[in-house]
């Protein structure tokens, strides 16, 4: 019987604790980020998918096409071709298409290089009705940012 | 006078015009109130302050399609949700909300509601039924039980209450109360000695908590458990039908007890009485109730129904005894 | 209280819980043999979300795996890099620099309380408890923008690498960790405990629910929060210390009530121990190095390796076999929840419904490293 | 005594012919290798292995028709079990299963079972009736493998979908 009235009283203690917790939440501001009026600000090491760096002087990639990222990635998302062109002491970049459907952002590839040519994009917004669009040509990416 | 015709067109419109609002605003509310709760803005897209997100909410439940699957019983599960609002709706037609705002003052009205009371539960059993889903039909199972359960301590409290005034028409209750805030019934001085009639308030508001299935007592819609209970089955106005009368019969719980325990339209403070202050007191209960909804985990169906017989029906029982004896001795 | 169970007819009904279900939290199914409210055989079926993990890490290298074990345990994605880092560098002979140990366990300890706060939520939410979550989820966020700075990625993150980490963490994520960790401690009183572990409905609720005793943990082979809620102390911390763990001094909470309010109070009680872990190891970070030197083809020497890790959900296994080429000849991955779940059908017969739920809910399911 | 001693000295009965040689002969650190390489060549027995090296304590190889007993004896000694796993050896026209078992005690001891059975006939007795939760384990091996769980009470398909008619773990599957 001492349990009846002890779980009545304690009981109506806690809900009412609860009630009052819920209610001082209730004035207090909301945290929830305004998302597409306010845009967050990615972190330095944001893996997004990846990118071609440009050549600080030339603007062309780094990229000597060693296939180091290609055989790194886990995924097969990378094919790239590199051709040695005339004058050139290194190979430089034909293509680079990534297949960002498959891809698992694991980072391998940037990882794996050795030539200071791939880095992460930023770009988290990364949403289309149509597969095709992630099938991405960083070459022309990077030609198009210049 | 002439208007004896009009007088019931202008109730049942105005009637249904607060109904309709009550019900697409109360989904508002709800949703501005848990989202403060939970620290975020809840709706805010769809107009100034998402305002009329209920608008885009009816217009869009009313253009999709009410799918009724193969092998439900299809009279039963179109009529349903129809049920669901016709005891909501009729229930207004004896609240008083002021003094001369008042569809019809009858002497049983208090009879009347609970009747209507037990037919909402109806609703909910046709619906559940009909959609032959297991989900649904369990969930049907809860609710009859459920209500079953606690309109025993619901009616309980009443009763004192109508002994109290002598009266069971809800308009004699609230002028019974009329005066400021201690002559209300939660706070009743009866010849000097205090009536512990917040007792009877607190199991009263409980039970309309469980009576309109609402959480923590939610054991019909219980989403985490039976997915969506007895409206698994429904899309489009069906299920917009069910909600809006799961609000309309929070609105009706709450006139319900303000009328019986807050003393209806009365000012608290002795100064004039209106019908504001009939709404300022609903909407108050009603932001309890969401809050409360908003607080809680939900509770199980045999700790549901143990409340109600092992602890608000014997203390329902002894409010009536106690408050006999008041009146009956002073 | 679990009601005893009287079949008074045999009018049962199946009853599918899921796949598609909200208290299943994925896609697991399960078959309910029901007599109204009263569950008479349970089983789970398995296997919605098999993705093959062990004949994929048959067909890539040591690394190209990596990626993939966070995709198992999402939520605590770091014990399962950090469980292959571990089995790898034992086959391998990799010792780890001691700065990259010290890092592993910090961001697993922080992984780990940002899963136990999503299981309070999502436990909370199978009650019927919805503002809990987002509560939960505030801090959560806090975590997860801590490990973001870090790793690169709030989910996945395959930050571990065979011998180290891949970056160096940085004076703002140890001042935020420490924000973090005085938030929360805050926090955990007044606003988890009072308005939930407290509550009476909840009390309630989930006392003496999902009773498994001791010796059904050991015959189904539950380990973590669940065998700790049965009195078990087991750890794999402790009993079979790995990484740097030995040097830090934390408990093990053991209940011994066996009911879902126990694993809960041990889930509950692991996130402080985890906080004391994870300020002992900021204070004694060493420097050095976060990384060593690795061949670039790892190539192990045949044998079988095993290796365990506590995840936040039990002990995590990696059964390795190397035949001595560079990609792992079989790899068995023992999730904890697979064994934990096992339990389900033998525990929830003749139980409610809803308790069943509120039962299986306590058992921290995470149906992607079940099924894998 | 240790719990590491106990099990070797209940597991010993069950191998007669090879008390003497096991742990002592040869050096672990070549043992292994030649383990993986050829399964089938080691005879039966128990050895203790090296734990910082290979994360187990106890090595049992035995026939597929003492795995019950061992089971059993393992059962006795308060272990519990934590995973099955299949390998696959083509060459050796060989399939095996790995059993680990571990205990809840404070001291660590791992133990790990290891059978062989041949390819074409995969048919090793089931433990399940000694530790319930190796009915699911024993689930996901047949799926994975086609390993015959002898005397399983419901050996279907668990991971895969239940009209599944491959077993893809198996090294000559191809998708």
């Amino acid at each position: 019987m001492s349990g009846y009235w002890s779980d009545i009283l304690v009981g109506s203690k806690s809900l009412l604790t609860g009630m009052m917790i819920t209610a001082r939440e209730f004035f207090r501001p909301v945290v929830t980020e305004n998302y597409p009026y306010e845009v967050p600000v990615m972190t330095e090491r944001f893996r997004g998918h990846i990118e071609l760096i440009p050549n600080e002087e030339s603007g062309k990639p780094n990229c000597i096409a060693c296939m180091a990222c290609q055989r790194a990635c886990p995924s097969d998302c990378i094919s790239l071709k590199g051709s040695k062109k005339e004058g050139d002491k290194k190979k430089s970049l034909d293509s680079y298409i990534l297949d960002f459907t498959k891809c698992s952002l694991c980072g391998s590839c940037v990882e794996s290089c050795n030539f200071n040519a791939l880095r992460f994009s930023k770009e988290y917004n990364l949403a289309s009705f149509n597969k095709d669009d992630f099938i991405i040509d960083l070459l022309k990416r990077l030609e198009d940012q210049n | 006078m002439e208007t004896s015709i009009w007088r019931p067109i202008i109730y049942l419109v105005g009637i249904m015009a607060f109904a309709g609002v009550n019900a697409a605003y109360l989904g508002w509310c709800e949703r501005k109130g848990a989202g403060r709760i939970q620290r975020r803005p809840g709706p805010k897209e769809v107009g100034p302050a998402g305002l009329l997100q209920p608008l885009a909410d009816g217009i869009k439940l009313m253009t999709k399609q009410l799918l009724v699957p193969q092998g439900v019983d299809g009279i039963i599960f179109r009529v349903a949700p129809v049920i669901a609002m016709i005891p909501a709706i009729t229930s207004m037609v004896v609240i008083p909300f002021s003094g001369n705002i008042q569809a019809r003052a009858m002497e049983l009205s208090v009879l009347l509601l609970f009747a209507l009371a037990s037919l909402a539960m109806i609703a909910i059993l046709l619906g559940g039924w009909a959609s032959g889903n297991k989900y649904a039909i369990i969930s049907s199972a809860r609710a009859v039980s459920q209500n079953l359960a606690y309109e025993i301590p619901m009616l309980l409290t009443v009763i004192a209450i109508v002994m109290i005034s002598g009266s069971m028409n809800l308009r004699d209750i609230a002028i019974d109360q009329q005066g400021g805030f201690w002559h209300w019934n939660i706070f009743r001085f009866e010849n000097g000695h205090f009536l512990y009639m917040w007792v009877g308030f607190i199991i009263f508001f409980i039970c309309s908590i469980a009576e309109t299935n609402r959480a923590p007592f939610d054991m019909a819609e219980a989403e985490s458990e039976l997915v969506a209970g007895f409206m698994t089955e429904y899309s489009s106005m069906g299920f917009g039908l069910f909600m809006m009368g799961e609000y309309l019969n929070i609105v009706v719980g709450a006139c319900l007890t303000a009328t019986l325990f807050l003393g209806g339209w009365d000012c608290p403070f002795g100064q004039t009485p209106g019908v504001w202050w009939f709404l300022l007191k609903i909407y108050i209960l009603i932001f309890t109730v969401i809050w409360v909804r908003w607080t809680f985990p939900r509770t199980q169906v045999y700790r549901l129904l143990n409340l109600s017989w092992k602890i608000l029906i014997p203390f329902s029982l002894v409010n009536v005894l106690v408050t006999a004896a008041f009146i009956k001795v002073f | 209280m679990t009601l005893p169970v009287e079949l008074r007819h045999d009018e049962t009904f199946v009853l599918n819980l899921g796949p598609q279900h909200p208290a299943t939290h994925g896609v697991l199914r399960v078959k309910l043999t029901m007599d109204g409210e009263y569950i008479v055989h349970a089983e789970p079926v398995l296997g919605y979300i098999h993705r093959m993990h062990e004949k994929i890490a048959e067909a890539g290298s040591f690394p190209q795996f990596m990626p993939n074990t966070a995709r198992m345990d999402y939520l605590h994605a770091l014990a399962f890099n950090h469980g292959y880092a571990l089995v790898v560098e034992k086959a391998a002979g990799i010792e780890v620099p001691e700065r990259a140990e010290y890092i592993r366990v910090i961001t697993v300890e922080l992984n780990r309380i940002a899963s136990h706060l999503l299981w309070w939520a999502a436990f909370l939410l199978d009650l019927g408890g919805f503002t809990p979550l987002l509560y939960a989820f505030d801090d959560r966020e806090k975590v997860l923008d801590l490990l973001e700075r870090i790793t690169g990625s709030r989910l996945t993150y395959c930050y571990m690498r065979f011998g180290g980490v891949y970056n160096d963490i940085d004076d703002e994520f140890i001042a935020g960790t420490r924000d973090f960790i005085r938030r929360l401690r805050s926090r955990m009183p007044r606003l988890y405990h009072d308005l939930v572990t407290h509550n009476i409905i909840l009390i309630k609720r989930i006392t003496d629910i999902g009773f498994i005793s001791a010796e059904q943990c050991r015959r189904y082979g539950a380990t973590g929060p669940v065998a700790r809620g049965s009195g078990i102390d087991f750890d794999v911390r402790k009993n079979e210390p790995y990484s740097v763990y030995p040097e830090f001094d934390f408990d093990v909470p053991v209940y011994h009530e066996c009911d879902s309010m126990a694993r809960y109070m041990v889930r509950v009680d692991e996130m402080e121990q985890s906080m004391r872990i994870i300020e002992q190891a900021l204070d004694k970070l060493p420097d050095g190095p976060v990384q060593a030197k690795v061949p670039k083809n790892l190539k192990p020497e045949a044998g079988y390796y095993y290796s365990a890790v506590e995840t936040a959900r039990g002990s995590l296994g990696h059964r390795l076999v190397c035949d001595g080429g560079k990609n792992p000849y079989k790899l068995k991955l023992r999730s904890p929840t697979f064994s934990n779940l096992s339990l389900f059908g033998e525990v929830a017969e003749g139980m409610l419904l809803a308790d069943a739920l509120a039962f299986m809910g306590s058992l921290d399911l995470v149906i992607p490293e079940i099924d894998r | 005594m240790t719990i590491l001693e106990q099990t070797q000295a209940a597991l010993a009965p069950l191998f007669p012919a090879q008390e003497e040689p096991p742990a002592a002969a040869e050096p672990e650190g070549e043992e292994p290798v030649e383990a993986a390489t050829s399964p089938a060549e080691r005879r039966p027995g128990v050895a203790t292995t090296e734990y910082s090296r290979q994360g187990y304590h106890l090595e049992v190889l035995c026939e597929p028709g003492q795995l019950v007993a061992v089971a059993e004896i393992l059962d006795r000694q308060r272990f519990f079990i934590e995973s099955i796993a299949g390998v696959d050896w083509p060459k050796q026209e060989q399939l095996e299963v790995v059993y680990d078992f571990t205990t809840y005690e404070a001291e660590p001891c791992r133990v790990a079972v290891r059978t062989v059975v041949p390819r074409t006939a995969p048919l090793v007795p089931t433990i399940s009736g000694v530790f319930s939760g190796a009915d699911w384990h024993e689930r996901e091996t047949f799926d994975f493998y086609g390993i015959i769980f002898d005397g399983h009470p419901d050996l279907s398909r668990i991971l895969l979908p239940e009209d599944a008619d491959f077993h893809p773990l198996l090294k000559d599957y191809m998708p």
